[in-house]
C-alpha cells in the first residue's frame, strides 16, 4: 500500500476518532464534561495518529536499512566487481526494482513477469529502457535476481507496515474512545501533547546547534592537528599561501567583523530606530502602511546587490570625498566603511520593523499617562515607551548584529579582502565570515590547513558569539530584574 | 528662577503665561520635539532614498533583460539532413544531433538576406552562424521530433538572434567595440540593420526569461529564470510550513511555558547565537545532516528549504518572543481568572495580540531565506542546475533545481556582458516575488495590529 | 535512484562543463548532468568523500588533484579515479580599454611594480615604486593599482610561480637574496611575496569583480581568464607577456608563459552505474567539442594539443596511477 | 458608631469552602502576607477590609492561585477547597479557576468585541450548546453585571472602548458568566456610581443564594451592607475575622476598631 | 516675577479658570457629550457626578486635549483656559498639559522605579536644578500623595509592583510633582481605603489654595465634603452646575434629584 494511502488512511481514522470521541461526550449527557467536547475529539485524534505515524516513521526508516542487508547478505562478496563497492551494487539493485516497478506501474509487464524474468532470456536494460528508465549499463544476473529478491522483501515489508499502522491507528482508537467520558481530562491530555510539541520546537534549536558543532569539530581538529592553535590564536598575520608556510592568525579577521558590524550597527540602529519611532508614533496609517513594508524590501534585496551597491556606487563616492582627492584618508573605494555603511542599510528594516511592531504594543494608558503630565511626544518616547519596549528593541538589535556578523557578500564586494589590523575604518579589511566562504570555495588541497582553517574559523566565531550571548542574556536579565 | 521648595509650590511663570506664546523651555523642548520628528521623518526619509537608489539602479540595469532580439525565417527542413533512411521513425530521425540542425538554419537566414538582396561580403550560409543563438538548433529539433510530419516542408520559425546581435539593437554592443570581438563583425551587424528594415529581425517581450531554464555561459540569450523561480517557490514552501511553526512553537514555549532554568537559558542562548551564525556554516550543517546523514538527494530543492528552515528559525523565534513579551500580562490574567488553561490564553489572547511581530518576523525570515546564496552553494544548488522543469510537486522538491538568487549570483559571475543584464533583470523577478509573498503577511499584519 | 551524472567543483571549468552539459542533454536520452560550482578544493571534497549515489560522480578541478586528497580519497573507498584534462586556461593581463597604454609587459614589470621587496641599485629594499614609470620608461607614469586574484583562487599560485617568480630571477632579486644569506626555498617565498600597502589588491571574488574595479579605476591593471577576456574585448584591452600576446593558439603552442589545465576527475567505480556518465565524460573530450574548432575553444578554452591522448583514456577507463 | 441597615443572616449552618492555614506570601524578599489563617463559608459574602496595601489582592490571589503568574511570588501554608489543597501538584490550576472565579482590581477587558469578552469563559467551559444558548448567556450575566442596558445595541463594539466602570461591570459580567462556585471580586465597585453599585451588590447578594462571594471592599458601608462575614488585614496580618456585625459593631482588636472608627468613606 | 499666592477661600471672588461652550465629543458616531457649556472657577474644586458611562471621563479628558490621543475621537465646541481657545491650532497640546494636569481613571504608573515615576515630570519641565532638589520635590509629591510612608525603603523599586491603591496614590503624586495650575483627577480615591482617602482630600483642600481642582467621584459624600461647585451629568448632558451645597441640599433638576435621593454610598 502505499505510503500516502496509509498515511490518508490513518488521517481518516483520525477523523472518525475526532468525531466519535467529541459524539461520546456530548450524547452521553448527565454531568458536564470535564473538557471541552472539542478536546475529548482531539484527544482521540492524537491517539490515532501519534502512534501511527511515529511507527510509519520509524519503519520507513528502518526497512530500507534491513531490507539492505538481507540482498547484500544474499548476494556475498561474488557479485561485487573489482572497483566497485557493494553500496554502488546496491544503488543498481535499487535502480532495476525500481525500473521494474515503474515498468509494471506502466504496464509494460506483468507482475509475474517482472519476477520471474532472467537475464539469460530478456534484455532487462531494453525492456527497462522503454519505461523510460535508463540504466548505466547492462544488467547481471545476480543483480536482477537481488532486485527481485528486493521487490518481494519490500512487498513483505510494506504489508507488515500498513498491517501495524493501520492495527495502531485502530487501537489508538479505540483507547481513545474507551478515554471519552465525562470525567476523563481530555483538554489536560491534548495541552500534554501540545506542550510536548512545543517543547520539542524549542529543542530544534539544540539539534541545531549540535548539528552546526559535530560538522565542525572534525575538520575543526585535524586543522589543529597540521596547524598549532597557538599560532592561530596568537599571530597577528591572515596570509594564507598554496606553497605552504601560511600564516593564520585569527585576529585580524575577527577585527575586521568586529569593526564592520560594529559601523554596520551604527547605521542601522539609529535610522531604524528613529524610523520605527516616526512610524508607530508619528506617522498617520496611510504612511505606515505603505513605509514600513517599502523598508522591508530593504531586507529583502539579495545581497549581492548590496555588495555590487557597495562596489559601484558607495565606494567610488566615498573615495571621492576621503581618497586623494579629498582627504587623503581612503586607499581605495573598498573599505571598512564602505561594507558597513551598505550593510547598515540592509539592517535597517530588522531594526525598524520590529521595533515598530514592538513600540505599537506598548498600551496606551502609558503614553496617556505621560501626555497627561505635559510631557512632549518625543520625551514619551524617549523616557517611557523606548524603556517599556526595551526588551523587545535589544532582541531586534541583537538580531541585526547577528545579521551583520554573518554578512558575506557585502563584504567580499565592499571591504576588500584584505586582512589587516587597523584603526582607520578607510581601510580595506575583511571577516572571519568572508574567509570562511572563500576559503572554503578556494582551490586549496581541501586537507591543507588553508581550506581547514574555514571550520576553525566557524567553530571560533561560533564560541565566540556564544559567548556574547551569554553575557547579553545576563544584561538583559540584570536590566529586567529592574522593571516590571 | 524657580523656587520648587516655596511652600504651596510657585510655578516660574505665573497663570498668565499664554498657551499660545510659549516661553523659553518650552520653545526647547518644543524645538527638540521637532528635531526628534525630523530625526525620524529623515530616518525613514533615508531608508526610502537607498531603497529607491537601489530600486532605480535595479531596474535600470535590469529591464531589458525582458525584450529579446528574434529572427523570423521560413526554415526548409531538409529530408535528406534529418531523415536520411527516409523512413520518419522517431527513432532514427532522434539519431540526428543538433549539429545536423545547424546548417538548415544558417541556410534560411543566409536565402532570407540574399532574397531581401542585402548586399553583403559573405559567400558561405555558415557565416551566418555569428547572427544565431546556438539554441535554434535544440528548438528546432524538439519541434521536429514531437511532429516528424513536418519534414520535407518549410516552417515559419522564430529563432533568438545571438546574445551579440540581441546586445547591439539594445546599445550595449556598438561597432567600435566589436573591432576585437572574435564572435561578431561588422558585417553581421549591417545584415541585422539590413533585416531590421523589415521586420525579419524585432525585439518583443521575452517570456521564456520569466519561464525559461538557465542556459550555459555561451548562450545567455535562452536563459531563463523559470525553473530557479520554481526552485524558490518549492524551498520556500518547505520554509514557511516548517519554520513559522516550529519557529512561533518554539518562542511560545520559551516565553510563556518554559520555566526559569539552566536547561530553558540554554536553549535560549542557543536560538540567538544561530542567528549570528553564518549562513555558509548551515550549508556545512545541511550538506552533513541531510544529504550524507539522511541520503536526502543532492541539489534538492527539499534538502535546500530544509537548511534555509535552520537558518530562518532564529529570526522567527527573535521576534516573535519580543512580541509575546510585549503582551501586557494582564490580558494572560483576565484569561486565566474566567479558567482557562495557561494554553487557551496564550493561544487565545496572546498569540493573536503578538501576530503583528511575529508576521514581521516571517517577513523578514523569509526575505532572507529568499535571497541566500551562501549555504546553497554546499549543498548543491548553485552551478549549471536550473536546466529542467521539475514534473510534479514531488519532483519539484525531490529532482535538482537551483533557486533564484542562486541563479543570478551565477549569471552575474558569467563572462558574457549579456548574463550581466539578466542578473538584474533577474533581480527584478526576484522582488517581485518577494513581494507577491509579502503582501498576504502584510495585509494579515495590518488587520491585527491594534492599541490597547 | 538517482539518474542524473552530478558534477561539482571549479568555478573555472564550470562554465565549459556548462555547454558540455547542454549539449549532452539536448542530444541524449539521458537527463541534462547537473553542474555545481562551489571551488575546485569543496568539489574535490565531495568527490573524495566516498561512493555511492550520495556522492557526486565527477569533480571539476581547475588543479591537478594533490597527492594528500589522493589519500584521502583512498581512505573513503574513492580508489578509482580518471583524471581528465580538458583543456588550458590562459591567464592574461588586462586594463581599460581607453585606460593608459598598458599593452605589453614582462614578468620583471609586475615583480617590480607587486613585490613585497625589489632590488633598486643592487640594494634590497622594500618596494618604493609608486607608478609603473619608476621602474620602466616604456610603461606609463601612472599609479600603480594591480587588482590579482586572491589567495584562494589557484590561478594566484600560477600568477605568483610563472610571474613574480620568473621576474624575480629576471631581474636578479632572487640571486641578492640568496646572497644576502636566505635558503633557496625562502628566497623563493619571498620573491612571491606580494606588497601590502593597497598597491596591490586581493581579488577574492571572481572576474566580473575584477572588471568592475577596473571600470571605475583607470590606471587599475587586472588579472583575467582568457575566455572572460575574450567576452569582454570591448571593456578591456589585453597587454602582450614577454612579447606573446594571449590567444588559444599561442598558448597551445606553449608560447604564452601564463596558463594552468583544467581538470575533471571521473568516479570510476560509478560508472556503469550513474546513467550516462561515461557518455557525459566521452562526450565532453570529443573533438566537436573540445577540438580546436568546437564550442569550448571558441568560448576561449586552449584545447589541449594531446586530446586524442585523453579521448583514449576516457574510453579505456584508465584510471590514475594505472600505466598511463 | 455605624448605623446602615444589616441584612440579615443565616451564617451558622454554611459548611466551610475554603479554610487557609499558615498562609505566607512573598514578593521577592518582600513579606506581603503573615501567617495568615481563615475559614470561608460556604453561601456566604465574606469582605476583606484593610488600609490600602495590607495584602487584601494578595491573599485574594491566592485563593485560585492567580499568584502563579507572577514570577517572584512566592505562597507557603495551606489552602483547601472543599477539603482539597489547592496547591497540591496533582491540583489543576485551570480547574480550579473554573471553580474559583475572580474580577480583577484593575478592569481589564480582552481587546475584543463586548460579546466577545462575555461569551469566552462560557466558550471554554463549553456551557452553551448552541448560538442560541450563548446569546442567552451573554444576555443574562451582562444584565447581572448591570451594563446590559448600555451595551445591548454595541454588542460588537470592542470592550476597550468602554468607560471606567462600564468596564469594569463587563469584567463582573465576564466572571459570572461561568457561574464559579467562589467568586473573588476585587474592589468591583470602586468605579461604579450608586447606582450601579446597588446593583452589583444586589447581584452578590443573589449569588449567595447558591455560591460563595469574597469581596475586597474599601468601603466599610458596602462591606457592612453586602457581606455576614468580614476579615480585616493589616500589614499582611489578618487582624481580626468574624460576623459582619460583630467586627463592625464591637471589634476586639484595637486596631481594627481604630480602623473602622477612623472612616469617612 | 512671582507674587506671593493670594489664599482666598470665597468662592464668589474667583475669576473664571475654564470655561466650555457647546461642547460636543463623539466617538465615532456614538456621540458622549451633548452641547455642555459649564465655567469652572479659579482655586475652587468642581466635581462632576453622575452615573457610569455619562460622560464625565469624556469631558475631562476634553480639558487637556487628552482626547486628542484617540483617533476616532472628536470634539466641536470652545474650551478657554484662561480666555483662550485650547483647542486653537497655535495652542501646543503640551504647554496645555502642563498646565492642566490629570490623574486617570485606572492607575497607570510608568514601568520604572516609584522616584523616578514622580521624577519624570519635574524632570521634563526642568523644575529641579539638581539631584537634592530633585530628590526634595519626589519626597514633598509623594507625601502629599500620602504614600511617601508605603514607599520611602523602596523608592527605586518598580512602581508596577505596588498594589491597587497605592498605584493610584502614586500617579497622584506624578501629577502633582509637576505643580499644574488646574489638576483634573478622575476618580482619584476609587481604590483607597478611608484614611488615604482623608489624607486625598485633605491634598485636595490645600491645593486649592493656589489651583483648580476638577474630581470625578462616584461618593456623593465626597463630593460634598471636598467641592464648592458640582456638575451633574447624564446621558452626556451636562443637567445641573452650581454651588455644591445647593446641588446636594436642593437641587432644581429632577434627575438631580433622584440621583442624589436614590443614593445609596
Ligand atoms: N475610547 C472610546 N471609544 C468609544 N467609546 C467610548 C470610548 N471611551 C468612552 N466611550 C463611550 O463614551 C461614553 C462616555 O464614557 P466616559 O468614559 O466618559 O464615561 P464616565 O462618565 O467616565 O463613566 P465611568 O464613571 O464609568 O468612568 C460611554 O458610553 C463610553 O462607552
Ligand atoms: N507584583 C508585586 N511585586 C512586588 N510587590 C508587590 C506586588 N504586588 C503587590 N506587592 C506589594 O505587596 C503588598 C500587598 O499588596 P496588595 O496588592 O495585596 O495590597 P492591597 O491590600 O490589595 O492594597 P490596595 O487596597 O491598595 O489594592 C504591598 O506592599 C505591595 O506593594
Ligand atoms: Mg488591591
Ligand atoms: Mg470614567
Ligand atoms: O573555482 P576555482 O577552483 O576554479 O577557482
Amino acid at each position: 500500500m502505499p505510503v500516502l494511502w496509509l498515511f490518508l488512511i490513518v488521517l481518516a481514522l483520525a477523523a472518525i476518532g475526532f468525531i466519535a470521541g467529541r459524539m461520546r461526550v456530548t450524547s452521553a449527557g448527565g454531568k458536564r464534561p470535564h473538557s471541552l467536547p472539542n478536546y475529548y475529539g482531539w484527544n482521540v485524534a492524537m491517539k490515532v495518529m501519534v502512534p501511527a505515524y511515529l511507527a510509519l516513521v520509524v519503519w520507513l526508516l528502518a526497512q530500507p536499512f534491513l531490507v539492505n542487508s538481507q540482498v547484500v547478505g544474499m548476494l556475498g562478496d561474488r557479485a561485487v566487481p573489482e572497483g566497485s563497492t557493494i553500496g554502488l551494487v546496491m544503488s543498481d539493485v535499487r535502480r532495476v526494482a525500481d525500473g521494474l516497478d515503474a515498468t509494471v506501474a506502466q504496464g509494460l509487464m506483468t507482475s509475474e513477469e517482472a519476477n520471474s524474468i532472467r537475464t539469460e532470456f530478456t534484455d532487462v536494460r531494453d525492456r527497462l529502457g522503454e519505461a523510460g528508465v535508463a540504466l548505466g549499463s547492462n544488467v547481471s544476473s545476480e543483480v536482477l535476481s537481488a532486485a527481485q529478491t528486493y521487490r518481494t522483501l519490500n512487498a513483505t515489508g510494506n504489508f507488515w507496515m500498513s498491517t501495524v499502522v493501520i492495527l495502531l491507528a485502530v487501537g489508538g482508537l479505540a483507547w481513545g474512545i474507551t478515554q471519552s467520558h465525562g470525567s476523563f481530562r481530555a483538554r489536560n491530555s491534548v495541552e500534554t501533547g501540545v506542550r510536548i510539541i512545543l517543547l520539542s520546537a524549542a529543542m530544534l534549536a539544540i539539534l541545531t546547534t549540535i548539528g552546526i558543532v559535530l560538522s565542525l569539530v572534525g575538520n575543526t581538529w585535524h586543522f589543529f592537528q597540521i596547524y598549532p592553535a597557538s599560532k592561530f590564536f596568537g599571530s597577528f598575520t591572515w596570509s594564507p599561501s598554496f606553497g605552504g608556510g601560511s600564516e593564520l592568525g585569527i585576529w585580524p579577521l575577527l577585527w575586521g567583523t568586529l569593526y564592520i558590524s560594529i559601523i554596520a550597527l551604527i547605521v542601522a540602529v539609529p535610522i531604524g530606530l528613529f524610523a520605527a519611532v516616526y512610524l508607530s508614533e508619528y506617522a498617520g496609517p496611510r504612511m505606515r502602511a505603505w513605509a514600513k513594508p517599502l523598508l522591508e524590501v530593504l531586507a529583502g534585496i539579495p545581497t549581492i546587490v548590496y555588495g555590487l551597491f557597495a562596489l559601484l556606487t558607495v565606494g567610488p563616492l566615498l573615495l571621492s570625498v576621503f581618497g586623494r582627492d579629498g582627504l587623503g584618508w581612503m586607499q581605495a573605494g573598498t573599505a571598512v566603511m564602505t561594507a558597513g555603511l551598505v550593510m547598515g542599510i540592509m539592517l535597517i528594516p530588522f531594526v525598524s520593523s520590529l521595533s515598530d511592531d514592538i513600540i505599537n504594543s506598548v498600551p496606551q494608558s502609558l503614553r496617556d499617562g505621560s501626555y497627561g503630565l505635559g510631557a512632549t511626544q518625543s520625551e514619551t518616547i524617549k523616557q517611557v515607551i523606548l524603556p517599556a519596549a526595551l526588551p523587545g528593541i535589544v532582541g531586534a538589535v541583537l538580531l541585526a548584529a547577528s545579521r551583520a556578523i554573518g554578512e558575506t557578500m557585502i563584504v567580499v564586494f565592499g571591504a576588500g579582502a584584505a586582512a589587516r589590523l587597523s584603526l582607520n575604518p578607510f581601510d580595506a579589511m575583511t571577516t572571519v565570515t568572508a574567509k570562511i566562504v572563500s576559503q572554503l570555495t578556494g582551490d586549496a588541497d581541501f586537507a591543507s590547513p588553508e581550506a581547514l582553517v574555514a571550520f576553525a574559523l566557524g567553530m571560533t566565531l561560533f564560541i565566540i558569539t556564544l559567548g556574547l550571548n551569554v553575557f547579553a542574556l545576563y544584561i538583559v536579565r540584570k536590566y529586567r530584574e529592574q522593571y516590571e | 528662577m524657580t523656587d520648587a521648595t516655596s511652600q504651596g509650590g510657585a510655578r516660574p511663570s505665573g497663570p498668565s503665561t499664554r498657551l499660545t506664546a510659549a516661553d523659553s523651555r518650552t520653545k526647547k523642548r518644543n524645538a527638540s520635539e521637532k528635531r526628534f520628528r525630523a530625526y525620524g521623518l529623515a530616518a525613514i526619509g533615508t531608508g526610502l532614498f537607498f531603497l529607491v537608489v537601489l530600486l532605480t539602479s535595479i531596474i535600470s540595469n535590469g529591464s531589458t533583460a525582458f525584450m529579446q532580439t528574434f529572427i523570423e525565417v521560413p526554415v526548409y527542413l531538409d529530408p535528406e539532413a534529418l531523415d536520411p533512411n527516409g523512413n520518419r521513425d522517431p527513432a532514427d530521425i532522434s539519431k540526428v544531433s543538433t549539429f545536423g540542425y545547424n546548417p538548415l538554419i544558417q541556410n534560411a537566414v543566409f536565402e532570407q538576406v540574399q532574397d531581401k538582396g542585402i548586399a553583403t561580403d559573405y559567400e558561405d550560409a555558415g557565416d551566418m552562424k555569428a547572427l544565431i543563438s546556438a539554441s535554434a538548433a535544440a528548438q528546432l529539433r524538439d519541434r521536429v521530433i514531437a511532429n516528424p510530419d513536418l519534414i520535407g516542408e518549410t516552417v515559419d520559425f522564430q529563432i533568438l538572434a545571438s546574445s551579440r546581435v540581441d546586445g547591439y539593437l539594445k546599445g550595449r554592443v556598438g561597432r567600435d567595440s566589436i573591432t576585437q570581438d572574435r564572435n561578431i563583425d561588422a558585417g553581421h551587424l549591417d545584415i541585422v540593420d539590413a533585416l531590421r528594415e523589415d521586420g525579419t529581425v524585432h525585439k518583443s517581450f521575452n517570456f521564456a526569461f520569466i519561464t525559461g531554464a538557465d542556459a550555459s555561459e555561451s548562450r545567455p540569450e535562452q536563459a531563463g529564470l523559470g525553473v530557479s523561480m520554481l526552485g524558490s517557490f518549492f524551498m520556500m514552501l518547505v520554509v514557511l510550513f516548517l519554520a513559522l511553526p516550529i519557529g512561533v512553537a518554539a518562542s511560545i514555549y520559551l516565553e510563556e511555558f518554559a520555566p526559569q532554568n539552566k536547561f530553558t537559558d540554554f536553549i535560549e542562548v542557543n536560538i540567538s547565537n544561530l542567528a549570528a551564525v553564518p549562513s555558509i556554516v548551515f550549508g556545512i550543517l545541511g550538506l552533513a545532516a541531510f544529504i550524507q546523514f539522511a541520503h536526502l538527494p543532492q541539489s534538492a530543492p527539499l534538502v535546500g528549504g530544509l537548511t534555509l528552515t535552520l537558518m530562518t528559525l532564529p529570526t522567527i523565534v527573535i521576534s516573535t518572543r519580543a512580541s509575546l513579551k510585549a503582551v501586557p500580562p494582564s490580558i494572560r490574567d483576565a484569561a486565566l481568572g474566567v479558567g482557562a488553561s495557561k494554553m487557551q490564553s496564550v493561544f487565545h489572547h496572546v498569540l493573536p495580540l503578538a501576530m503583528p511581530g511575529i508576521l514581521t518576523g516571517t517577513i523578514i525570515g523569509l526575505a532572507q531565506a529568499l535571497g541566500e546564496t551562501a549555504p546553497l552553494l554546499l549543498i548543491g544548488m548553485v552551478g549549471y542546475i536550473a536546466t529542467n522543469y521539475p514534473e510534479g510537486v514531488i519532483s519539484g522538491f525531490m529532482s535538482p533545481n537551483s533557486a533564484m538568487p542562486a541563479q543570478i549570483y551565477e549569471w552575474a559571475k558569467r563572462a558574457d556582458p549579456a548574463y550581466y543584464e539578466r542578473a538584474w533583470g533577474g533581480i527584478i523577478i526576484l522582488l517581485v516575488f518577494l513581494l507577491v509573498m509579502n503582501v498576504i503577511a502584510i495585509v494579515l499584519r495590518r488587520k491585527f495590529e491594534r492599541r490597547w | 535512484a538517482r539518474d542524473n551524472v552530478q558534477v561539482a567543483g571549479s568555478s573555472t571549468v564550470l562554465p565549459y562543463a556548462s555547454i558540455v552539459a547542454e549539449a549532452f542533454g539536448e542530444n541524449f536520452d539521458f537527463p541534462t548532468p547537473v553542474v555545481e560550482s562551489g571551488g575546485s578544493s569543496a568539489g574535490l571534497k565531495r568527490f573524495c568523500e566516498g561512493v555511492g549515489e550520495n556522492t557526486i560522480d565527477i569533480a571539476n578541478a581547475s588543479r591537478a588533484i594533490r597527492a594528500g586528497e589522493v589519500e584521502t580519497c583512498a581512505a573513503n573507498g574513492v580508489t578509482d579515479i580518471i583524471e581528465v584534462r580538458i583543456g588550458y586556461d590562459g591567464i592574461v593581463f588586462a586594463s581599460q580599454q581607453t585606460g593608459p597604454e598598458f599593452t605589453a609587459f614582462e614578468p620583471s614589470d609586475l615583480y617590480n611594480a607587486l613585490a613585497e621587496q625589489v632590488l633598486v641599485d643592487g640594494e634590497l629594499v622594500a618596494n618604493p615604486h609608486t607608478t609603473w614609470a619608476d621602474f620602466n620608461g616604456d610603461l606609463p607614469d601612472v599609479e600603480i593599482a594591480a587588482f590579482i586574484p586572491g589567495t584562494k583562487h589557484g590561478t594566484r599560485e600560477v600568477f605568483e610561480e610563472k610571474v613574480l617568480l620568473q621576474g624575480c630571477e629576471d631581474t636578479g632579486a632572487m640571486e641578492a637574496m640568496v646572497a644576502g644569506g636566505m635558503s633557496e626555498d625562502d628566497a623563493e617565498d619571498a620573491c612571491m611575496a606580494v606588497r601590502t600597502d593597497g598597491k596591490s589588491v586581493d581579488i577574492d571574488g571572481d572576474y566580473t569583480e575584477t572588471l568592475a574595479r577596473i571600470d571605475s579605476n583607470p590606471n587599475g591593471i587586472g588579472v583575467f581568464g582568457l575566455a572572460f577576456y575574450e567576452n569582454n574585448t570591448d571593456k578591456l584591452k589585453v597587454a602582450t607577456m614577454s612579447g606573446v600576446q594571449p590567444t588559444t593558439e599561442t598558448i597551445a603552442e606553449g608560447e604564452y608563459p601564463v596558463s594552468r589545465p583544467l581538470f575533471f576527475y571521473v568516479k570510476k567505480a560509478h560508472i556503469g552505474v550513474i546513467p550516462g556518465l561515461k557518455e557525459y565524460a566521452e562526450f565532453f573530450v570529443a573533438n566537436e567539442i573540445a577540438g580546436p574548432n568546437g564550442p569550448l575553444a571558441n568560448y576561449g578554452l586552449v584545447s589541449d594539443p594531446e586530446l586524442a591522448d585523453t579521448q583514449s583514456k576516457v574510453s579505456n577507463e584508465e584510471t590514475m596511477g594505472s600505466n598511463m | 458608631m455605624y448605623d446602615a441597615p444589616l441584612r440579615k443572616t443565616d451564617v451558622e449552618a454554611n459548611e466551610i469552602k475554603i479554610s487557609a492555614k499558615d498562609v505566607q506570601v512573598f514578593y521577592g524578599d518582600n513579606h506581603a502576607i503573615k501567617d495568615v489563617s481563615v475559614e470561608l463559608q460556604d453561601k456566604t459574602v465574606t469582605a476583606f477590609i484593610g488600609p490600602s496595601g495590607c495584602g487584601k489582592s494578595t491573599f485574594l490571589r491566592c485563593l485560585n492561585r492567580m499568584n502563579d503568574t507572577i514570577d517572584v511570588c512566592r505562597v507557603e501554608g495551606l489552602i483547601a477547597l472543599d477539603g482539597e489543597d489547592i496547591y497540591d501538584k496533582r491540583v489543576d490550576p485551570v480547574q480550579l479557576r473554573a471553580k474559583v472565579g475572580m474580577v480583577f482590581q484593575k478592569p481589564n477587558p480582552f481587546p475584543k468585541s463586548i460579546y466577545d469578552n462575555v461569551a469566552y469563559g462560557p466558550r471554554i467551559h463549553g456551557l452553551a450548546k448552541n448560538k442560541a444558548e450563548l446569546d442567552d448567556i451573554v444576555e443574562k450575566a451582562l444584565r447581572r453585571g448591570a451594563i446590559w442596558n448600555e451595551v445591548k445595541d454595541r454588542l460588537h463594539a470592542p470592550g476597550t472602548g468602554l468607560s471606567g466602570g462600564q468596564q469594569q461591570r463587563l469584567c463582573i459580567a465576564r466572571a459570572v458568566a461561568t457561574e464559579p462556585e467562589v467568586l473573588l471580586m476585587d474592589e468591583p465597585c470602586s468605579a461604579l456610581d450608586p447606582i450601579a453599585t446597588a446593583q452589583v451588590e444586589e447581584l452578590i447578594d443573589e449569588l449567595r443564594t447558591n455560591y460563595s462571594v469574597v469581596i475586597v471592599t474599601h468601603s466599610m458601608q458596602q462591606a457592612a451592607r453586602v457581606s455576614q462575614k468580614t476579615a480585616f488585614f493589616h500589614l499582611g496580618n489578618l487582624v481580626e475575622y468574624g460576623e459582619t456585625s460583630q467586627i463592625f459593631t464591637n471589634p476586639v482588636d484595637s486596631r481594627t476598631e481604630s480602623y473602622i472608627t477612623g472612616r469617612i468613606g
